[in-house]
């Protein structure tokens, strides 16, 4: 292929004048977010919900707080590192965010945290689960949960319900592994025993052999740990080989059983036990006004990552309320610390020693209610701390 | 014994689904020298219309079946006669660009149209759960998959083998040049075919929702697996890609299940493998007479 | 020079091989003014440097020699993993070496690969070389102990360019590193392509048959420039690590080698500066788009490339030679070539 | 005489056809050596035979002398043994010096050079520069081959061979669908080729064979039918027999 | 008679390469024309020219009064040309009967009248292309273009590979066909005697042009001109070219 040079530098010319373009002014009332989720790529849902929830709190609560103008950035880095990092550090420098938020995946956290540290701006992780992200910056907040906090509710619940074989299929990554070895610390401490063990590569498109594994195992339950997106092929699947019916009962931190798309899976799912920091189904007033709002606005049933997205944009207007509309990142950060409040998954808090979050998990089974499926809650563990801190 | 063919019954499945997903790419891309990445699309099309048709108007799975076949064949008519006609003289790296273009679009589009979330199809309970045949595990919409994927080869096969049409694709491919020169309008011929190719991808969309899952980046999630079919079986046969899905199907089944610690090796490793050992592909054609 | 004895055709023409010509100075002047124009967009610009450089590595075996490839991100796992691996274990801090090491190590690699690469068809070197990237990937990700798995490398942080330059939040030490690397390996470049070597690439890739039937070599070349090739997507993938200070298995992704060939068919192989210009575009694009949509942003740019195809390059050109004069005149003299484009948005 | 390049025993065949049987073939150094034949007689077997562009399934191939059965083509060409072929192979993007310049560096071996920048060799350039001249290319030699009239680029494919420096060049159809206009250039190109370089030319054309050759073989079925001078060749009844189907005549 | 082919002013080859400089021609109705030339001479591109599969640079082509300069390829064989390539091209994938049958178009032939010119051919009928020998591949090239059933049949050396039994039953079937209906053959031949009989006509081919044409019968008495053009010597009817 050659091309004329001559094209040279009038090519140039018009790339650089096409990427010309200015950061906007800062104006002095308003308090920036830079939101950076995934909205693209394998885990856009993700950053749909989160978005979604951020734009609906907004809606609910106005955008000023504290005599301050919230503006929301939303930036996509469909769950890639780099990217996440760059537009982190562009919103930063050049958009002058107080807040950046958000974080579909952990390594997008990791990548965002020595700038927070760097910038001195909070960081409010929204929606990655593993354990240590919150050490990574003295300005990290976060109002998903950790897989920690899910897992070894579920393993302490499996042993005291007669489950005493388990078999367990996780993806191979690290949320998998801390999955797995939450549940395996609590389970196998308790009296369990793991039949099987089984780790699935991300990008597995068929079940079937890791299920037939685990069928043969013959276990009392299987422990599952699947990314949002994939649980409702893993559930179809798991019918599909009549697991439910030779009872083999699943069991596993909610993502599996994320409740925006639990209705498509169809009454396979019913029964399965999962334990989890939110339900749709959660029997309060705050939350049936959060579903029903949710669902008003985007013809969905939020899940648990909308209700992360929700908590983290309520803490920082909280935050901003107690500082008196000071954003910056040291009074911010000293203002979340400790804060509690009643959210639409229950009653709430912000370690103030980890600035991780403390919430109530549930256990939950997955049942009819008016025809639709939902994750209905029959057991409480209240104010559970993320384990992988307090182990140390 | 009996675990043995569970696996193998799940690996047939499993192939059979990628051959259907993929056979459309086989013609296009053996038949006609058209690089058409963006064979998933059509797949992805014919899936959202199942699910819409079943989910949302509540034909019957079995009908809708058929309908997303047809639904993705016309887009196909549509897209190849408005777009993809003026690429086939391009070249390939120019239609890689085109047509991945053209997926990003779709996947867009679809995001926008349909949801980012999964969307599943609302089965019949006759095809959910397994029978047991002699201890062996059968699952009842894999069966399903076997048989119609299985008509559906036999379809092409005959069709291929039997039919006027068969027998005018086969000359327009083993010799273009001849066939022209003897009456075969061989741009129509292929252009039926390339529909024909993108109904088959839609009907894998719809079949695979089940097993493989739909969202709007099933036309990028897929199109590595589509391309390890194709380049395997050899693009010049249809029955190349045959034998090289149920190859890989069974291989990638059974790797996962007997070895699951490489489990995501198998299917890379063997394709590596096989192209160096053959880079025409198992049944391709070599390039010296 | 007792060659150059009178002006003949030939003395005239091979006195003209590899001589700079203004645009190229423009180009690269053009570099060094966004240093100063953009300089709240360095973090953008790093990106497009490493990115650019990754191109001119695809364009030197695509390009010039005539091989596809939908693998390379393979070195730039490679390079990036490498250098990061070095820093994290305290075994070369200083970047420069360790740029130069993790090249090596892509390299190596480049080398052992390329023999699985030179023989086949298109089809199956687009599909041998994006299986070696999976495969890579999916070993980063079993090694987990060593690489970090799915989270990322952990725990490094890179040391100061020549001990002199620390990276900084502006990303202003980055862009001007990766800037210089890409400078000085472009040059490199250049001066391969110039050479009877390059030459003999060419002409594999305009004509095999005739390039063995005139002595060529030519599994040879191919691995050679292959091996060169995979040097150079260490460099740009380890320049990606030492500027995020992130290694991740993302490196490995098949998206970031499909990018990185649509990057080329934009700009063009063969010339050196298809790679650089379509790395420019594309980022550009990417960057308009996605902050005027993050959520539809893919259906814009696959329009565009949709577009691209059918107006065709040749219309394009022509268009391209119009287009900026017409800006120009446009916005004035005064406003230099800088000035905000149509779409740009004024300050 | 010496040989300057004979076969031994040559044997090939594709599947179930026999294309090339038990082929002894004889050129004398310094030799111009037509082989004819009709269609279908296997002589572009031959000469992929004798390039390597396919491998024997018997039979030797000896250069000079050498044996070079199982050198690859690139080596065969190092070895003194060019070719020109029947439909041109040349490189469309390049120029005529360019495409000269490789064959001569490569021959020089400074072809896989990569620091030294192309043009910067005297040695080469003179070379080049003769060849262009040689071949009426010099007023073309910067303009890309593809935009070059079929003469030009015929006489290109001629000179492209000559600068690989053979000891035996084979042409393959020189002047095949050269326009009438421009054919002289060709035929007085072929004509004026060093004498010292021994030609095997493949050619339909029987007026250019029988003005250039002075040693004639015809390949019938893959295999010689007889080898002999221009005049004896042309009242062979074997010969006729094979062009006109007089067999049963005769 | 009717002229029912009429090329003129064809200029045409391949790629930039032209290798009929300045061409016409006409067959008239029911005449069967020889094409004679050493190799090389562009019989077989004049040929491919008729069927559309060469480059045309100039020139106007017309079949039985329909111009036929624009069409394709399948729209000229729909039109009426029936050809035998060179090569044979056999599709081999096809069966000796789909050979046939995907091509064929109604009309005075059809598939069993060819098994009937041919027996050999219903024997292999279930074979595939790629099965059969030079000779029955020759078979069925030539019942392949009947089945067509052409106005004109452009036979590339169809003798080639043939035993001479089967030549000459070829040749009186030939004969056969351009005697009924609006039919012409033109039939490229390098041997030269063996359709001397059958042709009413006879062009000779040199470089593109035609050096020698007229009535077959007086060649068929004295070889001499035959020898000149097309024997194994140097000097034909061009004079030498300076060398």
């Amino acid at each position: 292929m050659s091309v004329e040079r001559r094209v040279l530098l009038r090519a140039a010319v018009c790339a650089v004048a096409v990427g010309a373009f200015a950061g906007m002014a800062s104006a002095q009332e308003t308090v920036k977010i830079g939101l950076i989720v995934p909205m693209t790529g394998g885990q856009a849902s993700t950053g749909k919900q989160i978005d979604n929830a951020v734009k609906l709190y907004m809606q609910q609560h106005g955008d000023t707080v504290a005599g301050k103008k919230i503006e929301v950035i939303l930036k996509d880095d469909a769950a890639l590192p780099d990217n996440t990092k760059r537009l982190a550090q562009e919103l930063i420098v050049n958009d002058k965010v107080s807040v950046i938020a958000g974080f579909g995946v952990t390594p997008a956290a990791f990548a965002a945290a020595p700038l927070a540290t760097q910038a001195k701006v909070l960081q409010i992780v929204m929606a990655a689960g593993t354990s240590i992200i919150t050490e990574r910056s003295p300005y990290i907040t976060r109002t998903s949960f950790t897989l920690g906090q899910s897992s070894i509710i579920i393993g302490d619940w499996a042993v005291k319900n007669g489950i005493k074989k388990v078999a367990t299929l996780t993806s191979d990554y690290a949320p998998g592994h801390d999955a797995l070895k939450f549940f395996k610390d609590h389970f196998v401490a308790g009296g369990g025993q793991i039949v099987e063990e089984v780790k699935v590569p991300l990008a597995n498109p068929d079940f079937a052999p890791f299920l037939q594994r685990m069928k043969d195992s013959k276990p009392d339950a299987m422990f599952v740990f699947v990314p949002a997106g994939q649980g409702g092929n893993f559930m179809k699947q798991y019918a599909e080989r009549g697991l439910d019916k030779s009872g083999i009962k699943v069991i596993g931190p909610g993502d599996v059983m994320d409740d925006d798309l639990l209705n498509g899976m169809g009454d396979s799912a019913l029964g399965a036990v999962t334990a989890h920091m939110y339900s749709a189904a959660h029997p309060s007033q705050i939350n049936k006004d959060f579903v029903a709002a949710y669902k008003k606005a985007y013809g969905q049933r939020p899940g648990f990552m909308a209700v992360g997205g929700y908590d983290g944009i309520h803490l920082l207007y909280e935050a901003l309320k107690k500082t008196g509309g000071k954003a910056d990142g040291d009074s911010l950060i000293a203002a979340v610390k400790g804060m509690a409040w009643e959210s639409p998954r229950g009653p709430i808090s912000i370690d103030p020693e980890t600035r991780d979050i403390v919430q109530n998990i549930y256990i939950r089974e997955v049942k009819k209610v008016d025809g639709e499926l939902y994750n209905v809650e029959f057991a409480t563990f209240e104010a559970v701390k993320d384990p992988g801190k307090t182990k140390k | 014994m009996t675990n043995f063919l569970t696996i193998l019954f799940d690996g047939v499945a499993y192939g059979m689904l990628l051959f259907v997903l993929a056979s459309g790419l086989a013609v296009t891309l053996g038949l006609m020298n058209f690089v058409n990445l963006a064979h998933g699309a059509f797949a992805a099309f014919g899936g959202y219309v199942c699910a819409v048709l079943v989910n949302r108007s509540g034909v019957p799975f079995f009908v809708a079946l058929p309908l997303a076949f047809a639904a993705a064949a016309l887009a196909g008519v549509v897209a190849e006669r408005t777009l993809f006609r003026h690429l086939y003289r391009r070249s390939e790296l120019e239609q890689v660009l085109f047509t991945i273009g053209f997926v990003f679009m779709a996947v867009a589009a679809t995001d926008y149209v349909m949801g980012s979330s999964q969307v599943f199809i609302n089965l019949p309970d006759v095809l959910q759960g397994q029978i047991d045949l002699f201890g062996v595990g059968i699952g009842r919409y894999r069966l399903m998959i076997i048989v119609i994927c299985g008509l559906l080869t036999l379809a092409i096969q005959g069709t291929l083998a039997r039919t006027r049409f068969g027998a005018r694709l086969r000359a327009a491919v083993d010799d273009p040049r001849v066939a022209s020169g003897l009456g075969i309008n061989v741009p129509q011929v292929f252009a039926f075919t390339f529909a024909f190719g993108c109904g088959l991808a839609g009907l894998g969309g719809a079949l695979g929702a089940e097993i493989l899952g739909l969202d709007p980046y099933f036309p990028l999630k897929f199109l590595i697996y589509f391309l390890i079919v194709v380049t395997v079986g050899g693009s010049s046969t249809i029955t190349g890609p045959f034998m090289a899905a149920l190859v890989l199907g069974i291989a990638d089944v059974a790797g996962k299940y007997y070895v699951p610690k490489l489990g995501a090796f198998v299917i890379y490793a063997l394709m590596i493998v096989i192209l160096i050992w053959r880079p025409h592909g198992l049944f391709g054609r070599t390039v010296a007479r | 020079m007792s060659d150059m004895t009178t002006l003949s055709p030939v003395a005239a023409s091979t006195a003209r091989i590899g001589r700079w010509r203004w645009q190229e100075t423009a180009f690269w002047l053009l570099v060094v003014a966004s240093y100063f124009l953009f300089s709240d967009r360095y973090l953008i610009l790093t990106e497009i440097a490493w990115l650019a450089l990754f191109a001119l590595s695809l364009d030197l075996i695509l390009g010039y020699a005539g091989i596809v490839s939908l693998g390379h991100a393979a070195f730039f796992g490679v390079g990036a993993y490498g250098v990061g691996l070095l820093a994290k274990h305290g075994i070369i801090e200083e970047p420069v070496l360790a740029l130069l090491a993790a090249g090596l190590m892509a390299m190596a690699l480049g080398f052992v690969t390329s023999f699985l690469v030179i023989r086949g068809t298109d089809l199956s070197r687009l599909m041998v070389t994006l299986g070696i990237a999976l495969l890579l990937r999916e070993l980063a990700n079993r090694f987990s102990d060593i690489t970090g798995g799915f989270d990322g490398l952990q725990g490094f942080t890179i040391a100061p360019v020549l001990g002199l330059f620390e990276f900084d939040i502006f990303g202003r030490t980055g862009f001007v590193y990766c800037t210089v690397v890409l400078f000085v390996l472009f040059l490199a470049a250049r001066r391969l392509v110039n050479s009877p070597f390059g030459l003999s690439l060419r002409a594999i890739h305009n004509n095999r048959l005739r390039a063995e039937a005139v002595g060529i070599p030519v599994d040879r070349r191919l691995i050679a420039v292959y091996t060169v090739s995979a040097f150079y997507a260490g460099v740009a993938g380890a320049l990606f690590t030492q500027t995020t200070a992130l290694a991740s298995l993302d490196v490995f992704a098949f998206e970031r080698s499909a990018d990185l060939l649509l990057i080329l068919v934009i700009g063009g192989g063969g010339y050196l500066y298809g790679g650089l210009i379509g790395a420019v575009v594309f980022k550009i694009l990417q960057e308009i788009f996605s902050s005027i949509t993050p959520q539809y942003w893919l259906f814009w740019i696959g329009l565009v490339f949709v577009v691209i195809v059918l107006v065709g390059r040749e219309r394009m050109r022509r268009w391209a030679r119009v287009a900026p004069d017409f800006l120009l005149r446009r916005l004035g003299l005064s406003r230099g070539v800088g000035g905000g484009g149509s779409r740009g948005g004024e300050p | 005489m010496t040989l300057a390049l004979e076969t031994i025993g040559l044997d090939k065949r594709f599947g179930g056809l026999h294309v090339t049987c038990d082929l002894a073939l004889k050129v004398e150094a310094g030799a111009r050596h037509a082989l004819i034949g009709p269609n279908g007689a296997g002589k572009t077997t031959v000469i992929n035979l004798l390039t390597g562009v396919l491998t024997p399934d018997a039979g030797r191939i000896l250069l000079e002398g050498r044996d070079i059965t199982a050198l690859p083509v690139n080596r065969r060409v190092r070895a003194g043994l060019a070719r020109t072929f029947q439909i041109n192979q040349l490189y469309p993007e390049l120029t005529p010096l360019e495409t000269i310049g490789l064959a001569v560096s490569e021959r020089l071996g400074h072809g896989a050079d990569w620091w030294r920048r192309r043009g910067t060799r005297a040695e080469v350039n003179d070379e080049i520069a003769r060849h262009l001249e040689h071949f009426r290319l010099t007023d073309v030699c910067d303009e890309r081959t593809v935009t070059l009239p079929y003469g030009k680029q015929r006489l290109l494919e001629i000179a492209v061979a000559i600068a690989c420096g053979p000891r035996v060049l084979l042409l393959d159809e020189p002047a095949a669908g050269v326009p009438e206009s421009e054919r002289h250039d060709i035929l007085a190109a072929v004509a004026s080729l060093p004498r010292d370089v021994t030609v095997l030319l493949i050619e339909h054309d029987m007026d250019l064979v029988f003005s250039f050759a002075d040693r004639i073989s015809v390949l019938v079925n893959g295999a010689l039918l007889v080898e002999d001078t221009p005049e004896r060749i042309a009242r062979d009844p074997q010969v006729r027999a094979v062009y006109l189907g007089e067999a049963q005549d005769a | 008679m009717r002229d029912l082919l009429v090329i003129e002013e064809l200029r045409a080859g391949y790629g930039e390469a032209v290798v009929l400089p300045r061409f016409s021609l006409n067959v008239a109705q029911g005449e069967v024309l020889a094409l004679l030339g050493r190799n090389g001479t562009g019989k077989t591109t004049l040929i491919n020219s008729i069927v559309g599969a060469t480059r045309r640079f100039a020139g106007r082509l017309a079949l039985d009064g329909r111009d036929i300069t624009r069409l394709r390829p399948d729209q000229r064989a729909r039109a009426g040309i029936g050809w035998v390539p060179q090569e044979r091209n056999i599709f081999r994938s096809l069966t000796v009967e789909e050979n046939m049958s995907a091509v064929a178009q109604p009309g005075e032939w059809d598939i069993a009248k060819v098994y009937e010119l041919f027996p050999r051919l219903e024997e292999r009928r279930r074979n595939f292309g790629n099965q059969l020998s030079g000779g029955e591949q020759q078979m069925l090239a030539i019942g392949r273009a009947l089945v067509l059933n052409p106005k004109v049949l452009l036979l590339d050396e169809p003798t080639e590979g043939l035993a001479p039994i089967i030549v000459d039953e070829l040749l009186a079937a030939l004969r056969r066909v351009t005697r009924v209906g609006a039919t012409c053959a033109i039939i490229v031949e390098q041997n030269a005697r063996k359709i001397l009989g059958l042709a009413d006509r006879v062009v000779i081919l040199e470089r593109g042009g035609i050096v020698h044409e007229g009535p077959s019968a007086p060649l068929r008495a004295d070889p001499s001109v035959l020898e000149r053009f097309l024997g194994v010597s140097g000097g034909a009817g061009t004079p030498r070219d300076p060398a």
